[in-house]
């Protein structure tokens, strides 16, 4: 009972494959077509996803379960149901520019849509807060890395750049001064040195805005290379890393697709 | 700004603060809102699939003159096999449903052929071509570019080999994975710090929209 | 100590409460401050200003509500930019009725304010107002993705016979001589530019199926979560710039020369990036000194 | 006003000039006859074609073309050109006397007739070469104000737009470095950093050879007509002159059709159809070739068909050594033993395990992986006696699960323990799914909770509520947007494929095993290939794949 649509997926794909190397006439119009079937059968598939929503959130009133949420659902659905028929027979079309039916769209999708992500901001914030700890050297790359695009790209943040970068040099350097005695040999110079390091780093930084607090040339040149650095942290490393995963990324779905046109791969057909 | 908008201003005013009462906890009103939005926006769905694209297609099937005519009907009637995945119909034809596998095929072979293809002209070879940088003897380019290249050119190489699952990485190997890692994590810093401003963004949007459109405050 | 141990435990309610706070007071002072300009945002502005008068810029709105904030400002600023040059805008998209009703209202409003703007005298080289069919067209969404892009590069009326209207493309002005995208001309001499607005993988597949076989000139405006993945195309000289996230949008309206909504935002978004950044701070602040080993 | 209008047209000379270097194309649809204005076209009145002597079409004013529908075979054309003096006419309009231009069909004027035949044995071979030099490449550090001249052996080959640093020189010849930029504005003049690009497919051109009767010299011209993928003939440019050749010639290379025809190969734009002509030095014979189509198989394309093939043989190898059950080696990706001290210390804290698949389909690969790992990790919970609660986006997934679930309880030998109600469905709504997954960990408060599978936007949201009931949380997703969100939130993170090499460790499943080793062949080629060519682009030789 799988036979034939595998070997629709195999035939049909194969072509598509070949008709990309073959630039003379009959596979160039045969493309074209099929890209023009796909476009009418995708319209289809839609009609499928909404019908398995609908119908679970009946099963669910039907069985008495949280039938307020359902049933508002269920209430919701049909009454745009409704008023998208009324509003293509008044305006030719729901989504004619000036069709009542965008009210839906506008005051409920919208706002919900946007609120919804917009929870994301306050948990960025509380995560950043919990979890960004520089627990190890790899988590403090992490941390550092945030910092400096999340202050290069606002106005204000290079200002604040400074002073922050600052405080937490002085911090490190504070913590790895305290602890290195308790490690020995090797650990212990280390936190050491590192320790010293973020001392002077501290030291160097704080040197542009101590000075008498006006804005003295050297912060200033500190300030503005904040950004730069943001822009080249995106452009340079990020790029560079970014595409070793997309590399190993496609090639996955290389091997997907051979699987799926093969006919090894069958999870879309359940 | 007739009754209707100010109507539409209001509830929205009001699915927003439902909305946020989620930060607080899960309660009633967030899930009231939240099933109301799902279930207008399926209807939306809904007429987005008829009147954008199932509407225009027939109607143009109809256009075409002589055999096009007949090819585009072939496309609707397979697209029409899909329907038999329908619950409605699977409860009355339960042995037809297999006809809906079709369709799936033909969108899943066209897809399947195109990413044989297209991921390998479209950015298997751009990108990796575009990572051939010159490491050294640039006539005339500053330092920045010549440390930029040699960046890119370790990055994407310890990246990938970051994800490489057939060696062993033990003793000095593992160094190896330190560096990729590196990159990552700096990778991913980055994209978390640039996201935090696009979730504000929406936040701000909601802000914007209830300062400025419902309370007329600025 | 307990002083130190309570900053690392903030409760997140709280952080709930300076966040809010922290993105509505700003609104009230009304002040958006000026941003820096990044090459990748001005390297587009420069392309659609060099572009000989009466060119084409297609817009692929392929974002939703969640993503307006950040987008529809940039699809504001571009469309104003284009009119005031004298371009042709059209626009498609992919993601079904929202992209579709985003664009609409983000163009609708681009042309009301222009029309006022002509009526107030600000263009004097314009005496008629923006007609839909003369100076911009809306061509809607048909489904199959990848499918439109391709159907796109060989012929546009296989893919949009009809106009969002309803109206038949040949029947329009803006249309004539418009046969498919590679009209737009080359990035070496140009006739026009694509601009996909992308809030998800739409853009990935508009380079890689797209772009990649028609070679126009094209460019990116995505929400800041996606315009990361986008800097290795921009490297690899497949597109020629991205407007990256608010920042990008805020950029281009101060490029523009007028303040819109992105400009105002701006600084709520500074003062809450710092804040998030000083609380990273506080976090390892009683993270590090109440750590022994 | 009449008076002055008279006088400049009636002292024009009577005697009427021919039309000019009359020129036949052949189209699809006939025979496209085209010629020049003759000198005194002012004189003209309509341009008659004349075909074997015997009229069959006229041209009006303005027009210099005529097409002659269906025509085919050898023909000799001629076009007559009708007019006279002109003289100005007075005419009565509502009783207003109007001057009008009127002509007298005084005379005519004839060109020489040219007959058109097919150019037989006329052989075109498109040249493909491995490993083809495709012309060196110029880039300049410094960022110029005004135009760039690059100047080669001393004669300025092009003229670039201001800013531009970089220039890739197609008709250069290998071992003639002789480059110069010069700075247009401020003359300053650099040597610019040369590198020889070397293609893997290069296209050598369109190769003519031919054989005429004769000695005189003939011009080569060619005409091209592009048509769209649908076949519809989109226009047709007209004869244009290429080079002066002899009557006999073999390996004649034309330069501007072999760079039409790779951009025609890269980029499959509009198909042009080529039609080469050799008209005899007086103009009086034309012979036209046959139209030079491009080749069946578009070579350009070769290396992606290539890297295909190649990638398939790799991975059915190793599927078929896989399902024969040789041992392969997969290294133990470190977040393994987290798996199992995570579910270990939940047991010590006598708490419930939460296992969230995201919201991926049962086609995403990731959801399949997903399920192969929670399989190990109900097993170690069944030995732990810990319960394993599992809410689901996808009813396929929820079915799947359950069966996996089972499985694993059997295999730990304590089948008992499964309870059908722990794997359970709950929304398709991406945001209803996070808000119910978060509200279920924390009423559950578990020890551990496992977020792998494939994730978007409500990532944070379910991680964010792992962590404030301070579980130990485990997350793997191979969407790279989330990734950081994971790491920020959860205690350890399987990064990208490292969630595939976990399932295909763990269940030494074929199909997972061989698609993890094919990826990893041709990681280590990108690797190899992105040092090699990099210290070679740094010697001054640049290899491309796929220009």
């Amino acid at each position: 009972m799988f036979r034939a649509p595998v070997w629709l997926v195999f035939i049909v794909g194969l072509f598509m494959a070949s008709a990309f190397f073959i630039p003379v006439d009959p596979f160039p119009m045969m493309q074209t077509w099929a890209l023009k079937w796909d476009v009418i059968i995708s319209a289809f598939a839609l009609a499928v996803g909404i019908d398995s929503l609908v119908m679970h959130h009946i099963r669910r009133v039907q069985r008495r379960q949280n039938v307020l949420y359902s049933g508002t659902l269920l209430v919701g659905f049909w009454v745009t149901i409704a008023w998208g028929a009324f509003a293509w027979w008044r305006y030719g079309g729901p989504f004619a520019t000036r069709s009542t039916f965008l009210w839906l769209f506008r005051y409920i999708v919208v706002p919900m849509d946007a609120t919804m992500f917009s929870l994301l901001a306050f948990f960025i914030a509380s995560a950043a807060y919990r979890a960004f700890r520089a627990r190890n050297f790899s988590s403090s790359l992490l941390l550092l890395s945030a910092g400096i695009v999340m202050l290069g790209r606002v106005p204000f943040g290079d200002w604040a750049a400074a002073p922050i970068f600052v405080a937490f040099a002085l911090l490190l350097a504070f913590y790895f001064l305290r602890v290195f005695r308790q490690y020995e040999g090797w650990g212990r110079s280390t936190r050491m040195v590192v320790g010293i390091l973020f001392l002077a780093v501290g030291i160097i930084l704080l040197w542009p805005i101590g000075m008498g607090g006006q804005l003295f040339p050297a912060f200033r040149f500190v300030v503005h290379s904040v950004p730069h650095l943001a822009s080249w942290i995106m452009e340079v490393p990020q790029m560079a890393a970014r595409r070793g995963i997309d590399l190993g990324i496609s090639l996955g779905s290389l091997a997907f697709a051979l699987r799926v046109l093969v006919g090894i791969e069958r999870g879309y057909m359940r | 700004m007739n009754i209707w908008e100010l109507i539409g201003i209001w509830f929205a005013a009001l699915l927003t603060f439902a909305v946020f009462s989620f930060l607080y906890r899960d309660n009633p009103v967030y899930k009231w809102a939240e099933h109301l939005f799902v279930g207008v926006s399926a209807a939306l769905g809904v007429y987005a699939a008829l009147e954008q694209s199932i509407v225009p297609s027939v109607r143009e099937a109809l256009a075409f003159p002589g055999v096009f005519k007949f090819i585009t009907w072939i496309a609707v009637f397979l697209g029409a096999l899909i329907l038999f995945k329908l619950e409605a119909l699977a409860t009355y034809l339960p042995n037809l449903t297999f006809l809906s596998r079709y369709p799936i095929a033909f969108v899943t072979g066209m897809g399947v052929g195109l990413t044989l293809v297209n991921v390998v002209n479209g950015y298997l070879f751009p990108q990796t071509q575009a990572t051939f940088l010159p490491l050294f003897n640039i006539q005339g380019a500053d330092w920045l570019t010549l440390l930029n290249n040699w960046i890119i050119v370790l990055g994407v190489v310890f990246a990938l080999m970051y994800f490489f699952f057939s060696a062993q990485y033990k003793g000095k190997l593992g160094a190896v994975l330190q560096v990729g890692i590196t990159f990552l994590m700096v990778a991913f810093g980055a994209m978390f710090g640039y996201t935090v401003m696009a979730r504000l963004s929406l936040l701000i949007g909601r802000i914007y929209f209830l300062l400025h459109d419902w309370l007329h405050i600025i | 100590m307990r002083f130190l141990y309570l900053l690392t435990t903030i409760d997140r309610r709280i952080i709930y409460g300076l966040v809010f706070l922290a993105t509505t007071l700003p609104f009230l002072f009304k002040k958006s401050p000026s941003v820096q300009i990044t090459p990748e945002v001005e390297k587009v502005y420069r392309f659609i200003d060099k572009l000989p008068p009466g060119s084409r810029i297609v817009l692929s709105a392929d974002y939703g509500p969640s993503s307006m904030p950040e987008i529809q400002p940039m699809l504001y600023g571009i469309c104003k930019h284009a009119f005031s040059r004298g371009h042709k805008v059209y626009l498609l998209t992919h993601w079904n009725y929202q992209g579709l009703i985003a664009g609409q209202d983000g163009i609708m409003s681009a042309v009301r304010d222009f029309n006022e703007e002509i009526k107030k005298g600000k263009h004097p080289e314009r005496t008629d107002t923006l007609l839909e069919g003369t100076d911009y067209v809306s061509w809607g969404f048909r489904p199959g993705g990848m499918a439109v892009m391709l159907l796109l590069n060989s012929d546009i009326r296989m893919a949009f016979s009809r106009d969002v209207r309803g109206q038949l493309l040949d029947s329009l002005p803006a249309m004539q001589g418009f046969r498919n995208l590679r009209d737009l001309g080359t990035v070496e001499n140009p006739r026009g530019i694509l601009i996909g607005l992308e809030a998800g993988f739409t853009g990935d597949v508009w380079v890689i199926y797209g772009q990649a076989q028609g070679r126009y000139p094209m460019a990116l405006g995505s929400t800041a979560v996606v315009t990361p993945s986008y800097y290795t195309y921009l490297e690899a000289g497949q597109i020629i710039g991205i407007l990256g996230g608010l920042k990008g949008a805020a950029e281009y309206e101060q490029l523009a020369g007028f303040k819109g909504q992105a400009s105002i935002g701006m600084l709520s978004q500074s003062i809450v990036h710092i804040l998030v950044v000083v609380l990273i701070f506080l976090g390892n602040l009683g993270f590090f000194l109440a750590r022994r080993k | 006003m009449t008076g002055i209008l008279a006088f400049c047209i009636l002292t024009q000379p009577p005697e009427l000039a021919p039309a000019q270097n009359l020129m036949v194309g052949v189209r699809s649809d006939g025979y496209w006859v085209l010629w020049e204005p003759s000198m005194t076209d002012s004189l003209i009145l309509r341009y008659e074609v004349f075909r074997d002597g015997e009229l069959i079409g006229r041209a009006e004013i303005g027009e210099y073309e005529f097409l002659d529908k269906g025509a085919s075979g050898v023909h000799t054309y001629m076009v007559r050109a009708v007019g006279g003096p002109r003289y100005i006419k007075e005419i009565e309009v509502w009783g207003m006397k109007l001057p009008l231009l009127a002509w007298q069909e005084g005379g005519y004027a004839d060109t020489r007739p040219v007959s058109v035949e097919p150019l037989a044995g006329l052989a075109v071979s498109h040249r493909w070469q491995g490993f083809g030099f495709s012309g060196y490449r110029l880039e300049w550090g410094f960022r110029p104000q005004g135009f760039v001249e690059v100047i080669r052996d001393g004669e300025t080959i092009i003229t670039l737009p201001p800013g531009s640093q970089s220039f890739t020189d197609a008709s250069a010849v290998v071992g003639k470095k002789g480059y110069m930029i010069r700075d247009a504005t401020t003359g300053q003049e650099i040597i610019p950093n040369i590198r020889a690009r070397w293609e893997a497919v290069h296209f050598g051109g369109l190769t003519l050879s031919w054989n005429l009767p004769g000695q005189e010299g003939f011009t080569l011209m060619r005409s091209a007509e592009a048509r769209e993928q649908d076949m519809r003939t989109v226009d047709h440019m007209p004869p244009e002159p290429v080079a002066q050749v002899t009557g006999q010639e073999s390996g004649f290379v034309d330069r501007m059709a072999s760079r039409e025809m790779i951009a025609l190969l890269r980029s499959r734009s509009p198909m042009n159809i080529y039609r080469y002509y050799l008209v005899s030095g007086d103009g009086s014979k034309v012979y036209f070739s046959e139209p030079v189509r491009p080749q069946a198989f578009n070579f350009m394309k070769l290396p992606v068909l290539i890297m295909d093939i190649l990638f398939a043989c790799v991975f059915f190898g190793f599927l078929f050594m896989a399902r024969r059950g040789r041992p392969m080696f997969i290294r133990k990706i470190a977040g393994l033993e987290e798996l199992d001290n995570a579910v270990g210390r939940s047991t010590e804290m006598g708490r419930p395990i939460v296992y969230v698949p995201g919201i991926g389909t049962i086609a995403d690969i990731e959801s399949i992986a997903s399920l192969t790992i929670l399989k190990h990790v109900a097993k170690k919970a069944a030995e732990y006696e810990t319960p394993v609660i599992m809410p689901n986006f996808d009813p396929m997934v929820t079915a799947a699960a359950k069966e996996v679930i089972k499985e694993a309880y059997t295999e730990a030998g304590r089948p008992d323990l499964y309870n059908e109600d722990n794997v359970f469905y709950v929304s398709s709504q991406q945001f209803a799914f996070a808000g119910a997954v978060s509200g279920l960990i924390v009423r559950e408060r578990p020890g551990a909770t496992f977020l792998i599978g494939y994730y978007a936007a409500e990532s944070l949201v379910i991680a964010e509520a792992g962590y404030s009931v301070g579980a130990i949380q485990v997350a793997g997703t191979a969407s790279v947007l989330q990734t950081p969100f994971f790491l920020a939130a959860c205690d350890y993170v399987l990064i990208g494929e490292e969630e595939y090499a976990a399932s295909a460790y763990l269940s030494h499943n074929a199909l997972q095993m061989a698609t993890l080793k094919a990826e990893d062949v041709f990681k280590a080629t990108f690797v190899s290939a992105i040092i090699v060519l990099s210290l070679l682009v740094s010697l001054g030789i640049s290899f491309i794949f796929l220009s």
